[in-house]
């Protein structure tokens, strides 16, 4: 795969930004969409726009027939047995939030416990805590180990119990680039009956995902984040699991029958598809993958290791700075956080913009973690298929930059 | 927006070496307030004496933009009348919210700040110590019995 | 307004189906866009595409700011005090779950009712079904008058009492077009002490709407009906109520600070808008607004009228045909659900269909009023900015051919 | 897709004058079922001896895509093995879902319905009869004990 080739699709990425030719290493937080996605969510708005499933006309029929389709393209890309445990949802975290309302607040008791980990995202930190506030339940966390930017393995077993209902882990992690090992977690987690979520934000973008495999209960992912539109999320889940839980949203299309006072409920995945979905970004959400399997994602996640494995060598160069992590770009997904002891992640974050560089800074959505690192904040620069060597090298000046600039004369 | 224009000397000077950094002992105002967006901190202290600021620090950790901006406002705000010092503070906040102020003027070197409007995120920053500085205004007048 | 200028502004209206001019009379399900809104998500896509809030980068703010205007426009279409209580959701569905989670399930307890109406949508019915469900509410509904197409609005005090704690009622109903009077609703509902929840989806799109003026708390509506994106959605909620309810999704954005254990909420609106939201939506949806702002929210609904008064001449001319709903076009939005007694509505809608005209034909998301009304389903022809008198008379005449068709020899 | 081509002379024949419409006094298989999505609702009764289809009939109401189909499925299953009216159903679902089966001429006048695959949400109405069919027909099977 060639990113010099695969950058021309992506028209966001050729502009200059302060004067600069544009930088962007923001992928963590979103990523940039090819002009197929772009250009096919216009085309659907012009030519084919309806509301799905009820109607009976052409366009309905059109609609319909493309937003099941990319129902299909999503189940397949990360190998669900099929597209009924499929649902569509507008984020990751609204897809979390989904597990933790409708199998949460159903499951969930006094003295039951949530497993997540150290190094979650908020969204699959919050939601559990609400859900425990609703049901009584609590909150442990598998630690991580600082220095090798690991989860302790070793203090699963002494974590899992016959209390443990839910184990909520993970699949990359979005500040440290970790990729958790899922499969032995299920594995163990099935031993004493939790039902397991893994958080794929930051992995369905990046590394091939098989939630066979991964032998996990649910499975949730981002648009945004996967060369798709903003406002697509989903949440595969087994069957078996999904069909006797409650619904999540009430309204129309999840619904067979209704009286004034009680409902009888659709078949998967409808029941969980309440109002009218965000038809266009599942449409737009479907090209994208297209997209991705076209590259492979196994070339992907090649592309990635290796500008990983150049960054902290580039950005290993420089003096006073330190790097969160795993040190083996081979062991983690594409990205890198840092910081330095005496310039705060948002001076780097401004002073790389006003060099055309876009990176992350801040607590990345995981206060828990940058407490346990001990920082208030990293800087994070994430990479993608478009991303080269040439960038690393931009960010790797920039980041001189940034040190002559806050702690020596300007020199410029 | 280039380095040069958003990163002024003087707000880099003022970073580098903050102007009236440590605490008072007997403060008339005293607060700690943070951006939990960025994690920056500050304790302000203010020692007021005949309706005049006779006194002001502060202690803290933060981005540039936050440090520099309370070391500048530290330094204006000494010896000011709390009206005038009052008025600076909302000339400041109405310049960083983009309304360009008729008493610009009356700002000085605060106006270096003003690059920081195109990142609104870092405005907060900006602000920081500016609010805290009203907010503790306002206590101690209505303590005082002063009207707010 | 030029219903015949409007028209060129809409890509997907210029095509034919089946080998007919396109007559989209299907606008309750969804509207068209305006190429205006398409061409900025396919902008927004291309130049300023980014995550919002949190980044200090260029894009990031850029992204930010449009995010943010799309919100004030949303406020001030709808007459809100202020951006702070407008929180987007993906749809008015789950605007809807929204109150009735994160208020209904902290608010509603055994003996509570909640009032809703006959004339409701599944999302303002089924929603409220499941706050029920979980706390032990029930639910009571205003009955509606068949033949008159109105709330039994005499019947309203009776149903009132210190138990009802809700009151959840359409603005204008998606069968019968009815305008309800929210304000004397809120006005009474309040005396009792109930909160009141208008659903809008209907009513934003078609009619001038001023929450101030209508008295209600929370007010629902939902952007591909009024020529924006799908999913994107939004509820506006008093203030003050906001202030003091618990969260409903937890995740990014709408913390403060989190902790393993707990976590403080995020200022309005925020503390309810958690994850990645539907930014290039949002975002159309403003320019949507725009769109309509130009127009004049009085000329639409003029133009509605007119086209519901002429609907109305000319369907009652074809035998056999029964029209729902109020006589009078003024008192309702554009929109005409009708039936034959000896064809069923599916049969109505693919003939139109076969012919170039898309109508609904079915069950409108509204079984219980569908039961109340003695149908299994109607047929709705619902109207917008950009319908003419040229096409109702297509349709009139359509339906001469569904007649032809269904009950006499083809005669073609 | 033109209104002939969807609406064939042979649907709307059987719509308007439906074939073996009412109840049978002693059937084998007696099934009520009905489509949410349209209200379309259907009873079959269905007589069986010698493991043929000795008699069958239908009451209902609907769309006329459903009451067609119906309505030919009746005047085809009369007189069939079990095992021919098996493979009849499901050839003609294969068909409704596109799949294109090679017997696909042992449903002669059925063929008529094959234009409403291009309505995925009526082909549930052409399918209504022909899934009540097969559920009564396994019932019926384990009840006998036979290979269902
Ligand atoms: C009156 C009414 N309420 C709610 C809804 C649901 O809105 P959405 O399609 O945004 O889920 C609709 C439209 O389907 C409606 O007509
Ligand atoms: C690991 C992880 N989980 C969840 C999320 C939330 O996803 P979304 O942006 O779709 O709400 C993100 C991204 O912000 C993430 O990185």
């Amino acid at each position: 795969m060639n990113a010099n080739e695969i950058r021309k699709d992506f028209p966001t990425l050729d502009q200059e930004v302060n004067g600069h030719p544009l930088v962007y290493l923001d992928n963590g937080a979103t990523s940039q969409r090819p002009r197929a996605v772009i250009d096919e969510i216009k085309r659907f708005y012009e030519e084919d726009n309806s509301n799905v499933h009820r109607s009976v006309h052409t366009l309905g029929e059109r609609a319909t027939l493309l937003y099941e389709g990319a129902r299909e393209k999503v189940a397949d890309f990360i190998g669900a047995p099929g597209p009924r445990g499929l649902i569509f949802t507008k984020s990751a975290t609204e897809a979390l939030n989904l597990v933790a309302y409708a199998w949460g607040r159903h499951h969930l008791a006094p003295g039951d416990e949530v497993l997540i980990s150290e190094m979650e995202h908020h969204s699959n930190i919050v939601s559990w805590q609400l859900a425990c506030q609703d049901t009584g339940a609590t909150i442990k966390a598998i630690p991580v180990d600082v220095d090798e930017g690991i989860l302790e393995f070793d203090k699963l077993d002494g974590l899992l119990s016959n209390r443990t209902k839910v184990v909520a882990v993970t699949h990359v992690s979005n500040v440290l680039g970790t990729i958790n090992p899922i499969s032995e977690i299920s594995a163990r987690a099935h031993e004493v009956g939790a039902v397991v979520v893994c958080d794929g934000a930051q992995a369905a973008p990046h590394i091939p995902v098989n939630v066979v495999e991964l032998g996990c209960d649910f499975y949730v992912g981002t648009g945004h984040k996967m060369c798709g539109p903003t406002g697509i999320g989903f949440v595969w889940g087994r069957e078996e699991i999904l069909e006797e839980m409650n619904p999540f949203h009430g309204g129309g299309e999840m619904i067979l029958d209704v009286w004034m006072d009680r409902a009888t409920y659709n078949e998967l995945p409808y029941k969980f598809e309440a109002g009218t979905p965000p038809i266009a970004a599942a449409i737009g959400l479907g090209v994208a993958i297209d997209y991705l399997n076209d590259i492979g994602m196994k070339a992907v996640h090649d592309h990635e290791v290796e500008l990983g494995k150049y960054a902290m060598q580039r950005l290993g160069e420089i003096s006073g700075i330190k790097i969160f992590g795993p040190r083996d770009a081979d062991r983690k997904g594409g990205l890198v956080s840092f910081s330095f002891e005496e310039i705060h992640a948002h001076d780097v974050g401004t002073i790389l913009d006003t060099l055309g560089i876009a990176v992350r800074a801040g607590h990345h959505c995981a206060k828990p973690l940058m407490r346990k690192l001990g920082v208030p904040a990293t800087t994070r620069a994430s990479f993608y298929i478009y991303n080269t060597k040439d960038e690393v090298d931009r960010l790797h000046d920039g980041l001189l930059q940034v040190q002559k600039t806050m702690q020596g004369g300007l020199g410029l | 927006m280039s380095l040069e224009e958003l990163y002024k000397e003087v707000i880099l000077d003022h970073y580098r070496s903050p102007r009236n950094k440590g605490t008072l002992n007997e403060a008339d105002i005293e607060l700690h307030r943070d951006n939990p967006l960025c994690g920056d901190e500050i304790d302000l202290y203010v020692d007021i004496k005949d309706g005049k600021i006779a006194g002001v620090s502060f202690d803290g950790k933060g981005c540039s933009i936050s440090q520099a901006s309370i070391s500048m406002m530290t330094e204006k705000l000494m010896g000011m009348s709390q009206e005038d010092a009052e008025g600076l503070a909302n000339t400041f906040k109405a310049m960083m919210q983009g309304e360009d102020p008729q008493d610009e003027d009356s700002l000085g070197d605060l106006v270096a700040l003003k690059g920081v409007q195109k990142y609104p995120v870092r405005i907060k920053c900006a602000l920081l110590g500016w609010n805290t500085f009203l907010e503790g205004l306002k206590s101690y007048r209505e303590k005082h019995g002063e009207p707010a």
